[in-house]
């Protein structure tokens, strides 16, 4: 469903990505985890083409561009087949918390205004916003802008849902809802690459755990093996941790 | 002091004769100019080689040099150009057949874009950029993006702008009295011509122009609340 | 002036009796008369940038023989001299200036007038048709600006003609030069305009193919014009006036801008 | 002989004469300057109250600034001349007050201050507005006044939305002493009018090119100027491309 | 050290704070829990003043201030006895990472710029960031501009400390470092008080945690009180579901 190969970036003199490789199957649970300042995100948006990566290449379903030399008709083709939910949320300031969610579906999608309504109302009451329908974004809280972000992603039923923290502002109740929510849909054959450092989360719900830090993928493997029987000495401190980070 | 009320508000009626086509003349001449300011705002903004360095050479001049000046020059050029233009249709015109009011339409049309090029530059400055990404990762195209999320976000600034250029142009178009636009002020000027009242009709002047600012002022600030987006301040 | 002129006319000379009390020096009243500040010859700025011209004479001229007066001159644009002859802040103001009711009953006239203005109807040489305003029906008049008398002078004369009005086109009218630039190249037929402003000059610069008409359309007496409450300084002007015309200063004046003593012309009004 | 050019058509430019008038027109510059730094200055000040008061909607005041702000932008310059020149003194002499003595520079100053405030204003209002209020509450957050809030945080960024537009007006008032010149006073555009008058109108396309060289000079140099604040306080926009 | 009484606070007509009392002693560490939407972060900045009160006063430190009447030199009064770090992070677009730590003590505190620097450096190089002194904030990772905050707040050695979620986006290695080092000062006596979804930190580092919902305060008390006897049932099904979220 979606391959990356030999993907590089930096920012200036800082290189971020330092060459990464990563299949994913049709209906996967990616978890990307590793500590921060690590290139996660960069890695994302490098996949949705807001970062342009210096080098290498990216296929979804099918349809492969060369980061280097890609149309911006290409960009347009390969970003509808994908969704994004951004770590600090970027709702449209100037839209409501419905027109943010029927945006894509009116303006990408073209589906009728009723149409998009319904669905966009359907996918709010999943993620339990439907009381806030006219609030503008910056009449929200911050895990309300963020289910918010989740609700536009999802409506939009793309291929591959890239998802940048998608629960760091979520009570672990509502965390825990909106997870299964992904997981329902991932089901149903919608492909997933979610960063997060909700561990739970990465062993319970994934199906694949990549590991990355420095710019460079460290492990990947099932959530059983990263966590459980991790095989580089780096995998098995950052898991260690995770035991019980606060006991002093 | 002289001063006569009633004739300061016979010269209002006469006066107002004018708003109508100075109103028309101003608003085609800001519409035009944001219009193709805003491409050479884009053209800026993006630093296209070349391209870029003609339109900073275009705004330098068309701002630096003196409005009367332009007219000047434009009531030189156009007509020729006009013509010669024409010709090419088999159209068939003398220079000073020219109809004046392409002239003024032309020459302001320009300069204002000079001027709105740098407003929108401005409001664009002002944009986040993730606002941006939002919308392409939503798979929204490049124009998409920009009429649906960027340019209602830019207007919270740009509009204020746009209403002091409107009004800098209702009254610039004073100048276009040259070739032979009467505007507000020119007809405030045939009103004192005749009846000597120059106090009185400049008055009358200034409360047209100031009623027209007004009206439009209210307008642009319901225009403007509702571009603050739940933002109150 | 109808209405409320009262209670301004009492406004104005409050304010005069202010100036006369914080700035008479000794006996002499000091007033600040306008005239206007690109008007060659009338009055204008040298190359020298201080201000000359045939008024500008005639006011230094008036300084020396006027009782009880002193008159210190600004120049500003011709607009503003009558803003501020309206407002009060002038005393009188020049600019060539003649007489006509709706001014007579704004202001005040000396009985002595200061200047001639000969308005002449300027058209190519070889154009026999044009001699007098009649014949100015079905051709291309030079456009005219909507302020002083030749924009008065010909709407006048459509009021009078309502069946055969003269093509008045109203516009910027260019500088002089070009007026008469576009006289000669063909695209008007005729110019009309004062001859005291300089039309000569241009046209034997430029080597153009323009006449003036046979006889000149008006010759009109040019007045300092004062506001309606200088009762006083209105007599005292007029002496000064006749004195400085019967030593021939006034002559003297205008044969030195004009080349020629303009004070010979009969009036035709 | 020389044709005048009402048409530029086949004219030649004298451009001897050009290079005559130069130091003429050049002459008044120390003038020009000189009014449009003092306006620029006190208009600059006068903007940010009015703009401030209007921010703040503080009743009554903020009503006041409205009106002014709207008379000011809607009537021409001209009018404004008249109004502070010959009004001004005529509704002072009601209250007993003679200001009839003080200098023509000043009346100019005063006019073009209120003009220009006015526009000025309204730049800075919207771009101030489109500071993220989040950035205030920052900046108040850790102990600072909302002055030194709006000094350390907010202006900086509003200054790379603002320039562009106060280039504009800055580039506006730069032209606009030329309506001096309709009370006397000869800046560039007054004694280029004379020029042209003197030789009625034999020269003006050779004293516009004239004017046209000297302000385009000076509006580049302004706007040097202001790109090189821009880009000092955009330093940040660019980071984020 | 810190105590709130009767504070209300409607958005035009959401009540969004329904009365909360709070007393915090000095050298707590208090934990706010509770789902999304519910109030946390409008108490949090209802306290530095950013939001107004309708109802209530607030005494920090012996100074008492009514939220309805109260000058701006109070609030500034109360406001230096305090710092904050916020949800989304709100780090000074226009400065580098070094002058936003700097800028509070340089402008606030009046501190030489030599001292400021060395006291910021030091903050810095606590949250792990002392590569990046000369980034601008757009050019870190969520996590990156995260710790910067943390660190802006700790520079200002504030009496109290309100932190939103001051570990949202780090992940869990990184997080329990913040927290140790949060630990640590607040043994030296300075005032915590913190949201969190992180329920691990509530339970480990805390001395007192209180549980809102819906603009009230529903329970509060030692962590053990409200994780392993929780006296309401509401307490109870929101810390039941921390045991195992995510499995299904
Ligand atoms: N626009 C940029 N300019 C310069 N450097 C950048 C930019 N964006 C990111 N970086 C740097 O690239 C590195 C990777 O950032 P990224 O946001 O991908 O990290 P991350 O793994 O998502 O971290 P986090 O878990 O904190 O969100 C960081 O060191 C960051 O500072
Ligand atoms: N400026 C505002 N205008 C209107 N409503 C607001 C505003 N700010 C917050 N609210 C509403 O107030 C309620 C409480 O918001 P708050 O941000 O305090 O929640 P929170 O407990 O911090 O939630 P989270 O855990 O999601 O951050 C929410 O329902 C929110 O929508
Ligand atoms: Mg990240
Ligand atoms: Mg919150």
């Amino acid at each position: 469903m979606l391959t990356i190969e030999g993907i590089e970036k930096s920012f200036s003199d800082n290189k971020v990505l330092k060459g990464i490789d990563l299949k994913v199957n049709r209906g996967d649970v990616v978890a990307l985890i590793g500590p921060s300042g690590t290139g996660k995100t960069t890695l994302l948006r490098t996949i949705n083409f807001l970062e342009k990566a210096d080098k290498g290449t990216i296929t979804i379903d099918g349809l492969t561009a060369d980061c280097h030399n890609v149309s911006e008709r290409e960009i347009i083709q390969l970003r509808r087949k994908t969704a994004m939910v951004f770590q600090n949320y970027n709702l449209f300031r100037n839209k409501t918390v419905l027109e943010n969610v029927m945006e894509g579906l009116v303006v990408v999608q073209k589906k009728s205004a009723a149409e998009a309504e319904a669905i966009a109302k359907e996918q709010i009451e999943l993620v339990g916003m439907s009381d806030r329908l006219n609030a503008y974004p910056m009449e929200l809280s911050g895990g309300q802008q963020q289910r918010i972000g989740i609700a536009r992603a999802m409506a939009l039923k793309p291929d591959v849902m890239l998802l940048d923290e998608p629960t760091s502002s979520l009570d672990p109740e509502r965390s825990a809802e909106i997870l299964k929510v992904l997981q329902k849909v991932a089901k149903t054959g919608m492909t997933m690459v979610i960063t997060t450092h909700e561990m739970n989360f990465a062993k319970y719900v994934s199906n694949h755990v990549v590991f990355m830090e420095a710019g460079n993928i460290v492990e990947e493997g099932s959530p059983d093996q990263i966590f459980n029987h991790p095989q580089e000495e780096r995998t098995r401190r950052f898991v260690q941790e995770l035991e019980n980070p606060f006991e002093v | 002091m002289n001063f006569d009320i009633h004739v300061m508000i016979d010269t209002i009626w006469i006066v107002f004769k004018a708003v109508p086509r100075t109103f028309l003349l101003a608003a085609v001449i800001l519409i035009l100019g944001i219009i193709l300011g805003a491409v050479l705002a884009q053209v800026k903004l993006r630093r296209i080689p070349i391209i870029s360095t003609l339109v900073n050479i275009f705004v330098s001049y068309a701002r630096g040099v003196p409005l009367i000046v332009h007219i000047y020059v434009m009531m030189n050029l156009l007509p020729d150009l006009g013509v010669s233009l024409l010709s090419v249709f088999g159209v068939t015109m003398k220079p000073h057949e020219f109809p004046s009011i392409i002239i003024v339409i032309v020459t302001y049309a320009l300069l204002e874009a000079a001027v709105e090029s740098e407003n929108i530059r401005g409001a664009f400055q002002s944009i986040d950029p993730h606002q941006i990404e939002a919308g392409k990762s939503i798979g929204m195209t490049n124009r998409q993006n920009m009429i649906r999320i960027i340019i209602p976000q830019a207007l919270s600034v740009a509009i204020p702008l746009f209403l002091n250029a409107f009004l800098k142009n209702i009254k610039g178009l004073s100048l276009a009295f040259t070739v032979g636009v009467i505007d507000i002020l020119a007809q405030a000027r045939f009103a004192a011509a005749l009846s000597y009242r120059y106090l009185e009709s400049y008055i009358a002047a200034a409360l047209v122009y100031w009623l027209i600012c007004g009206v439009l002022q209210t307008i642009f600030n319901r225009v403007e609340d509702k571009l603050k987006f739940g933002a109150v301040r | 002036g109808n209405g409320n002129t009262s209670t301004e006319e009492t406004n104005s000379e409050a304010a005069t009796t202010e100036e006369t009390t914080e700035e008479t020096t000794g006996e002499v009243v000091e007033l600040t008369v306008a005239v206007e500040n690109a008007s060659n010859p009338l009055s204008f700025t040298n190359d020298a940038g201080e201000l000359d011209g045939y008024e500008v004479d005639v006011i230094n001229a008036l300084n020396e023989v006027l009782e009880g007066y002193h008159l210190n001159i600004e120049s500003v644009s011709a607009e503003a001299t009558q803003v501020g002859l309206d407002t009060g802040k002038y005393a009188f103001i020049g600019g060539g200036l003649f007489k006509n009711d709706e001014r007579e009953e704004l202001y005040l006239f000396p009985e002595e007038y200061t200047g001639v203005s000969t308005i002449e109807i300027f058209k190519r040489a070889d154009d026999e048709e044009i001699q007098t305003l009649d014949d100015l029906v079905g051709k291309v008049v030079h456009p005219v600006t909507p302020n002083g008398g030749i924009f008065n002078l010909l709407t006048a004369y459509n009021e009078e003609n309502p069946d055969a009005p003269i093509d008045l086109q109203l516009g910027e009218s260019g500088n002089f030069a070009q007026r008469f630039q576009a006289l000669h190249d063909g695209v008007s037929d005729a110019v009309v305009m004062p001859s005291n402003l300089g039309a000569n000059d241009i046209i034997t610069e430029l080597e153009l193919n323009v006449t003036t008409a046979d006889e000149p359309v008006q010759v009109n007496p040019t007045y300092f014009v004062l506001a309606k409450d200088q009762t006083d300084l209105k007599e005292k002007l007029d002496a000064a006036i006749a004195h400085l015309k019967e030593d021939g200063t006034l002559a003297e004046i205008s044969e030195k801008w004009y080349n020629e003593n303009m004070f010979d012309y009969e009036l035709t009004e | 002989m020389r044709q005048v050019s009402y048409l530029l058509g086949g004219d030649a430019v004298d451009f001897g004469f050009i290079l005559e008038t130069l130091p003429t027109l050049i002459r008044t510059l120390p003038l020009t300057l000189y009014i449009f730094f003092v306006s620029a200055f006190f208009g600059f000040i006068l903007a940010i109250i009015v703009a401030a008061v209007r921010i703040r909607r503080i009743p009554v005041l903020s009503q006041l600034m409205a009106i002014y702000a709207s008379f000011m932008r809607s009537t021409p310059g001209i009018i404004h001349i008249f109004v502070v020149y010959y009004g001004l003194p005529v509704l002072l002499s009601n209250f007993g007050i003679n200001i009839n003595n003080i200098s023509r520079m000043t009346f100019s100053v005063v006019a073009l201050v209120l003009y220009n405030g006015a526009f000025i204003a309204e730049i800075l209002r919207p771009s101030y507005l489109a500071v993220s209020k989040q950035q205030h509450e920052a900046a108040i957050s850790v102990g600072m006044t909302s002055w030194q809030a709006h000094r350390r945080v907010i202006f900086p960024q509003v200054v790379p939305i603002a320039l562009p537009s106060l280039s504009n007006a800055l580039i506006d008032l730069l032209k606009d002493t030329s309506l001096l010149f309709l009370i006397g006073l000869i800046d560039i555009m007054g004694q280029a009018n004379i020029i042209i008058a003197n030789s009625y109108g034999i020269y003006q396309l050779e004293v516009y090119v004239a004017i046209a060289l000297i302000f385009w000079l000076l509006s580049s140099v302004l706007v040097a100027g202001l790109h090189a604040l821009e880009s000092y306080f955009g330093r940040f926009l660019r980071k984020e491309g």
